[in-house]
């Protein structure tokens, strides 16, 4: 039989994380002898809307993408639909009315990402039930779904706790360079008050433990750290004690995504929702866990 | 006698103009062969429509470019307009006539005021424009950081009409832009307005001189600009039926992009407001190509797009060689 | 003539000063220009006339003094307003659009309209008529830049002619026309005059004075030293009151012959063969010898601005060959003509000559600088000496030598650019319309240094639209016609007439 | 002859009381002014502002941050002043930032070998080579722009843009897209170290300045860049090597930019080939504008644009600082350019002296 053909509109490559997502996808693409087109958006909604039209156009099998933000999608899925091309969404969920337009949402949840960094450090909190915890935190681009999530789900879960209080809050930009400016200069104005840092994603945890290290204080024991993501930098910081603790957001859903895809053509019915398995790692499980990570 | 009508053609004004066209329809024709079905009417006519605010923007800008300025402030306007107008309907339920109105209305004062403090403060248009261009995608945050889902029927009914043609269809959005583009091309040569234009972009000091209105006519340019890009944010809503503070990031380099390979001159006062299309056409057809390929990672993606544009203007600047006046 | 006693003066400026930073431009300064008369405003380089002519225009604010037209105190802002009170204009340095086609540039601002929309067709056609009339025959719908700098000059005064006014000025609108055509605008003026018009005229040039003007008015040092009917002021009276000093009773009119050098050797510091550009420049032999003037002659457009630059290495020569010194040389660009001891002062000063935002001194150095290479700065004393000295020598007004050189009268910047050259200590010097905008005393100091350098050794290659002093400098002269040499003449072969014979095909007789 | 009689007097006087201010016109007055202003408002702002303390051997507060931080971007705006002063302009500043970064951390590369919880760090290759050959990836990229500009004669927006968008696309080439480690001490140096109590990096960027500066100064390339920015034909015609002139400056700008990402490679520890120097060409413009060179070219300071990069980088630490929400961030910036931008317009001193008269 002839390959199946997929249309894949990656949203960038914008972060490592990224990477090792696109990098699964092809990897994946490759194993189970489908045809993958790939294409970049650049971080931009509009190009990854003309990636789907051009895979309209080519009458791809089945049409897959990670979207920019989650509104928006309306009219190019109905285009879709109406080429009776099924749609899977990978990594974040599409905001339509009409939810037939795709068949099946894989990825993770960045809201309860948020719930879950939140959740270790009550409990964290509980085991020190003396102290105050003055969090800063550091937040992804403005305006980006991850970021919004992952603030939101967390301050959820500690809203009720008078003991753990955000203090700062700033965009980093996903980015360790932006990650370690910002922090400086929350050292400089905070200084010692700071407890905690909460990063949405590693890379700014790592850029902010260089801050924390220069101003002479002692990441990970002064000043507790937590990310999301789950890169290997989080685990190699975590094992020189540097970072207490990262939520993993896996990226590497291009095995699911395949299996999805065969069984979408096949006819087969699908689940509209599937969560990727994900966990918690604290530091102290990072030298064991450290040989497993892949990007 | 035919060399010299040769010269005299390649001297021609508009030749760079011509040149580019013949380049763009060489590009698709290699493409065509090279990919089966890129060739195909609705791909064509997709081209105009992904590319439609694309073009509304380029054709403010190929004015700010022809009077010697620039505006940087394109990309975060039309972002804006899209929040406004997603503000507005989803959470203010005005009716979607006044929305267009009046964000149409704010992008032009929005850039009469840029265009005014360039004017009156004699401050440089791209320090300006850069300040403009923050304000704006700042703004896009005040009304709200997520973005906003439009329901509003007729921006749906504008989003999802397909109007047939050639058995292809087109959306209201590609007509919007095309008309645009008339009345701008109309604007350029044959009101006063848009030979002032010229005028400024070729020498303002002896605009000046000639007795012509400089300040109005920069202050015009940027207002324009301004409009263009909040009607360019209108086609948006209309196309993504959303609003978002990161909509249309970098777009000013696109619109940039387009105008100067549609033949017009950064510094002013050379090159045709038509160019526009055929540089956004370029663009989107190199970004066609990449989509068509499908087996390019993101780098290598950066990495083609910079050789096309790199053999487009090269091969573009030999053909039109001892003409330029740079 | 109007009888200047009954006639109220159409337009009067009284009292007008007008000060730069460093420079007190106009200094009570002042004019009378009546209905139907041609007024000439004289004065040296630098004397304030184009300042004058600026701030009644409304390009500057005058510090103090009044401005009253047709009765009414006038305060103009703009030039658009100088332009609605019926004052049209031709400023000294060509200012027109380079990128907007002929008709356009003499048309924009009130375009012939049909259905509202511009009518393009209307519009070259009168723009055709327009220039028609000053007999220049062009492609109208051409970008201006592929114009030279006359035919640039006379779609200025098309376009004031084109503006219906009562007042009419022209600054320097003769400076790079030739012969003809000054007389052809001179008879356009005439006709105007007589339906009633008062035209102000700017010019360096006696003849043209005395040829048209009904008064003059004097100008010394941005004041008014006085004004005169035409004829009750000689020669050397002018000349005397613009100078300020009485002058030796030397004639300074341009019809009178200097003694030029004739030392000319024989051995030939430059040789062309063939040398020639597609459509340019048909294939030319040219010899220069050491020592000696070689001018050019010719109407405009025949070859002579092509010809130096080809020389230059400012435009690739497509077929022949320059021989400097015995050996054969190719120039691709003017370093290279630079360094075998060349220089070239190009007629259009403001796009090809000065720099304007750099300094005086900036501008005096930069052609010995770039010859040193970039590497071996001129130590800023010696770049201050010689400044100091050259300002000095030609008597360049100006402030200070730090001022940016476009803030210069036009006169004055020819001469820095001049010293420009001069400090290279060339070989041989291409001297095109160098004395351009230049008054008679400046002028005559130039053809003494171009005569006195030739004494030294150097050659000098002289195009001038001036006949008279293209034979009266000239050791030698290269008639040119349609793009080609088509004479050579030593000099006392040739006098004015029998040049324009050759010019116009005839040969000598 | 009727001759009004003017009050001369009135005329002058103002003049000679404006001799006295006379550093209030240097153009260089009105950058730093506002660059004062804002430290001034940091002063009262945020406590401890000016507060230095002495940290493992070396000065440590708020403003050594912004010296520090401000590295990358005075180093790519005093290349983007030269090529400014040329008419030019080169948005391919951030990739080659992102370009070199990723080479020079590439070839150091190295492992972390942990030995009972002590990291050590091996490079791999020589560091001295591995910073030549990132120094030596960016000049190519200069000397490639300098060849669409001054060979080509391509617009210098369109002919560094081919390099802004492919230049990133060879670095995470280079990358696979990952952020690169660097497990290597001493590469720290450059970018984190410190030399008599103060950031190596400023010694850098002072070096540089101060080669620039004396380049301009003590050799016709500031003149001849001046003049090639004014009026290029005119230049051209007075002898200059218009082309060889642009094609250095591109070079020069791209040098810089490699320095640039060297230091921020460094600092950072890793080269982020996706992030790294992302917009730092909007910036560098920015700052090269502030500081008060014109982008129609001519005349340029160097001096000035350092203003202009330090006016941004406090500005940018002044609003992390003081707690600004993040989705305001952008409008204060905005609001902080204009003003600044306004305040060192002419007609804004007219305005002023009108009403204080
Ligand atoms: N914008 C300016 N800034 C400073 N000084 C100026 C400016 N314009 C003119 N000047 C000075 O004013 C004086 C008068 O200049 P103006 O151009 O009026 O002379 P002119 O009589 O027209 O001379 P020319 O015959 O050479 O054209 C000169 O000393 C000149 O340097
Ligand atoms: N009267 C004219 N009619 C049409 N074209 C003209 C006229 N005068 C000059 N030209 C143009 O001038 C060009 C050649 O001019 P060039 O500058 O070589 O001549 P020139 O002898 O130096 O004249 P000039 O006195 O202007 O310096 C021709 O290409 C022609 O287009
Ligand atoms: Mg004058
Ligand atoms: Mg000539």
């Amino acid at each position: 039989a002839k390959p199946l053909v997929m249309g894949f509109s990656q949203v960038g490559a914008e972060s490592e994380w990224r990477t090792a997502n696109t990098a699964s996808i092809k990897d994946a693409a490759k194993k189970a002898g489908i045809t993958l087109k790939f294409a970049d958006a650049q971080q931009r909604q509009e190009n990854q809307v003309k990636a789907i039209r051009s895979f309209i156009a080519q009458h791809v099998d089945v049409i897959a993408f990670s979207p920019v933000v989650e509104s928006g999608w309306d009219t190019v899925l109905r285009e879709a639909k109406a080429a009776r091309i099924p749609v899977i969404l990978t990594d974040r969920a599409v905001n339509v009315a009409d939810k037939s337009l795709y068949v099946s949402f894989i990825g993770s949840d960045f809201v309860e990402e948020g719930r879950r960094a939140a959740r270790w450090l009550l409990d964290y909190a509980k085991k020190n039930p003396a102290k105050q915890f003055n969090i800063v935190e550091l937040q992804g681009t403005v305006g980006s779904a991850p970021a919004i999530d992952r603030k939101n789900g967390f301050q959820e879960v500690i809203a009720g706790n008078p003991k753990l209080k955000i203090i700062r809050s700033q965009t980093g930009d996903f980015t360790r360079a932006k990650g370690k400016e910002v922090m400086e200069a929350f050292l400089k104005s905070e200084g010692k008050n700071i407890n905690v840092l909460y990063a949405h994603n590693d890379d700014m945890a790592i850029g902010a433990i260089q801050a924390i290290e220069e101003a002479g204080l002692k990441p990970g024991k002064d000043i507790i750290v937590v990310s999301i993501d789950g890169v290997k930098g989080a685990f190699e910081a975590m094992m020189q004690g540097k970072l207490n603790v990262t939520v993993e957001c896996s990226p590497l859903l291009g095995p699911q995504l395949m299996q999805l895809a065969q069984d979408v053509v096949a006819g087969k019915p699908v689940p509209k929702r599937i969560t990727v398995e994900e966990g918690v790692f604290p530091a102290e499980v990072a030298a064991k866990e450290f040989p497993n990570r892949k990007y | 006698m035919t060399a010299a009508r040769m010269r005299a053609f390649a001297n021609a004004p508009w030749f760079t103009s011509l040149v580019t066209v013949f380049l763009l329809v060489t590009m698709l024709g290699l493409g065509g062969a090279a990919y089966p079905g890129l060739l195909s009417l609705q791909v064509m006519l997709n081209l105009l429509i992904d590319n439609a605010f694309l073009l509304v923007i380029a054709v403010g800008m190929s004015f700010v470019i022809l009077s010697g300025g620039i505006d940087l402030s394109v990309g975060s306007v039309l972002a804006l307009t899209t929040m406004i107008c997603a503000w507005l309907l989803q959470k203010a339920h005005w009716p979607p006539v006044a929305v267009i109105a009046l964000v149409l209305l704010l992008g032009a004062a929005f850039g009469a005021g840029m265009g005014a403090v360039i004017h009156f403060f004699k401050l440089q248009p791209f320090i300006v424009t850069l300040a403009g261009m923050f304000l704006a995608r700042g703004l896009c945050y005040l009304v709200s950081i997520d973005s906003i889902t439009i329901e509003d029927p007729f921006f749906v009914a504008m989003s999802q009409t397909q109007l047939p043609f050639l058995g292809g269809f087109v959306s209201p959005g590609a007509l919007i832009a095309l008309a645009m583009l008339a009345l701008a091309v109309w604007v350029a040569h044959f009101s006063s307005f848009g030979r002032a234009v010229y005028a400024v972009g070729g020498n303002e000091q002896s605009a000046e001189m000639m007795g012509l209105r400089v300040g109005r006519t920069k202050i015009l340019v940027y207002a324009l600009s301004g409009f263009c890009a909040a009607l360019a944010g209108v086609l948006f809503s209309f196309y993504m039926l959303s609003g978002y503070g990161l909509h249309a990031q970098g777009t000013e380099l696109d619109a940039i992009a387009a105008v100067v390979i549609g033949g017009t001159l950064l510094t002013g006062g050379y090159g045709y407001v038509a160019g526009a299309l055929s540089g956004v056409l370029v663009l989107g057809t190199i970004q066609t190509l990449i989509a068509f390929d499908g087996t390019l990672s993101s780098w290598w993606t950066k990495i083609v797009i910079g050789a096309l544009l790199f053999v487009f203007c090269v091969v573009q600047r030999v053909m039109s060689i001892g003409k330029t006046k740079t | 003539m109007p009888d200047c006693a009954k006639v109220v003066p159409v337009l009067e400026m009284a009292g007008i000063h007008k000060q730069f930073p460093g420079v007190k431009a106009l200094l009570d300064a002042g004019l009378r220009l009546y209905p139907g008369e041609v007024h000439t405003l004289m004065g040296q380089n630098g004397a304030g006339k184009s300042t004058l002519i600026k701030v009644l225009t409304g390009v500057y604010q005058p510090d103090g003094g009044t401005i009253t037209l047709a009765g009414k105190r006038i305060e103009p802002r703009s030039t658009q307003d100088a332009q609605s009170l019926g004052i049209s204009t031709v400023y000294q340095e060509v200012n027109l659009c380079p990128n907007l086609s002929v008709a356009e540039n003499i048309f924009i601002g009130r375009y012939p309209r049909r259905l509202r929309m511009i009518d393009w067709r209307g519009m070259r056609q009168q723009a055709a008529k327009l220039l028609a009339r000053l007999q220049v025959d062009i492609d109208v719908a051409a970008p201006l830049s592929n114009y030279p700098l006359a035919i640039q000059q006379m779609v200025a005064i098309a376009r004031a002619l084109n503006i219906e006014s009562r007042v009419l000025i022209l600054d320097e609108p003769t400076s790079s026309l030739d012969e003809a055509e000054v007389q052809l605008l001179f008879s356009v003026l005439r006709s105007l005059r007589d339906q009633g018009m008062a035209i102000l005229f700017v010019t360096h040039f006696l003849d043209q004075t005395y040829a048209i003007s009904d008064r003059i008015t004097v100008m010394r040092n941005g004041e008014r030293e006085g004004e005169y009917a035409c004829s009750e002021l000689s020669r050397l009276a002018l000349v005397n009151k613009m100078v300020g000093a009485p002058t030796e009773a030397r004639p300074l009119d341009s019809a009178d012959e200097a003694v030029a050098a004739s030392n000319a050797g024989d051995a030939a510091v430059l040789r062309t063969r063939a040398l020639a550009r597609k459509g340019v420049l048909q294939p030319v032999d040219l010899t220069v010898k050491r020592g000696e003037v070689l001018g050019l002659a010719g109407l405009l457009g025949s070859g002579r601005t092509e010809t130096a630059r080809l020389l230059f290495g400012a435009d690739k020569a497509d077929s022949g060959s320059i021989e400097i010194g015995g050996r054969e040389r190719t120039f691709a660009t003017p370093v290279d003509a630079i360094a075998q001891g060349i220089g070239f002062c190009s007629e259009d000063r403001k796009h090809e000559g000065a720099i304007l935002s750099l300094s005086v001194r900036e501008n005096l150095i930069l052609a010995l600088q770039a010859r040193q290479g970039v590497l071996r700065a001129i130590p800023f004393k010696r770049q201050q000496q010689l400044a100091d000295d050259y300002v000095k020598w030609l008597g360049v007004r100006t402030a200070s030598i730090e001022t940016p050189i476009g803030t210069l009268s036009g006169g004055n910047q020819q001469k820095v650019l001049l010293a420009r050259w001069l400090a290279t200590d060339p070989k041989l010097m291409i001297l095109d319309e160098p004395t351009r905008g230049i008054d008679v005393r400046a002028k005559q100091e130039i053809m003494d240094y171009v005569t006195s350098l030739c004494r030294k050794g150097m050659s000098i290659l002289f195009i001038s639209s001036e006949l008279p002093e293209v034979l009266r400098v000239s050791d030698r002269i290269v008639v040119m016609r349609d793009r080609k040499a088509c004479g050579e003449y030593r000099r006392g072969e040739l006098d004015e007439t029998s040049v324009l014979h050759v010019i116009a095909g005839e040969g000598v007789q | 002859m009727s001759v009004h009689a003017h009050d001369a007097r009135t005329a002058l006087e103002p003049a000679a009381a404006k001799e006295r201010l006379v550093f209030l016109r240097h153009p260089l007055f009105r950058p730093a002014a506002a660059l004062a202003v804002l430290l001034l408002i940091d002063f009262f702002a945020i406590p401890g502002f000016f507060h230095l303390e002495i940290k493992d051997g070396h000065l440590y507060g708020s403003l050594i941050n912004i010296v520090n931080r401000a590295a990358p971007l005075m180093l790519a705006a005093l290349g983007m002043t030269l090529v400014i002063a040329t008419r030019g302009i080169d948005i391919s500043v951030g990739a080659v930032v992102a370009l070199s970064g990723t080479v020079a951390a590439m070839l150091i590369g190295g492992t972390m070998v942990v030995n009972d919880g002590v990291p050590e760090y091996v490079s791999q290759t020589p560091m001295p080579l591995a910073l030549a050959a990132a120094l030596g990836a960016a000049l190519l990229c200069g000397a490639w722009n300098g060849l669409l500009v001054a060979g080509f004669k391509l617009q210098p927006i369109v002919a560094t843009l081919i390099l802004m968008v492919a230049g990133r696309g060879l670095a995470q080439l280079f990358t696979d897209g990952q952020i690169v480690t660097v497990y290597y001490k001493p590469f720290f140096f450059l970018g984190g170290g410190y030399m008599l109590g103060l950031p190596v990096a400023l010694f850098l960027v002072a070096a540089v300045f101060i080669i620039t500066a004396l380049l301009m100064k003590k050799t016709a390339l500031g003149l001849f860049i001046q003049a090639v920015g004014i009026n290029p034909v005119a230049a051209r015609l007075a002898g200059l090597r218009t082309a060889t002139l642009i094609f250095f400056v591109y070079v020069f700008c791209a040098a810089c930019a490699g320095l640039a990402g060297l230091i921020v490679t460094s600092n950072i520890k890793s080269a982020d080939a996706n992030n790294a120097g992302l917009l730092l060409e909007l910036d560098a413009i920015l700052a090269v504008t502030l500081g008060g060179t014109s982008l129609a070219g001519g005349k340029f300071s160097l001096v000035g644009s350092m203003i202009g990069a330090l006016i941004i980088q406090t500005l940018t630490y002044t609003i992390y600082s003081l707690g600004v929400p993040p989705e305001v961030n952008m409008v204060v910036k905005a609001v902080v350019v204009f003003l600044v931008s306004i305040s060192q317009s002419a007609q804004f001193k007219h305005l002023w002296q009108r009403r204080a008269a």
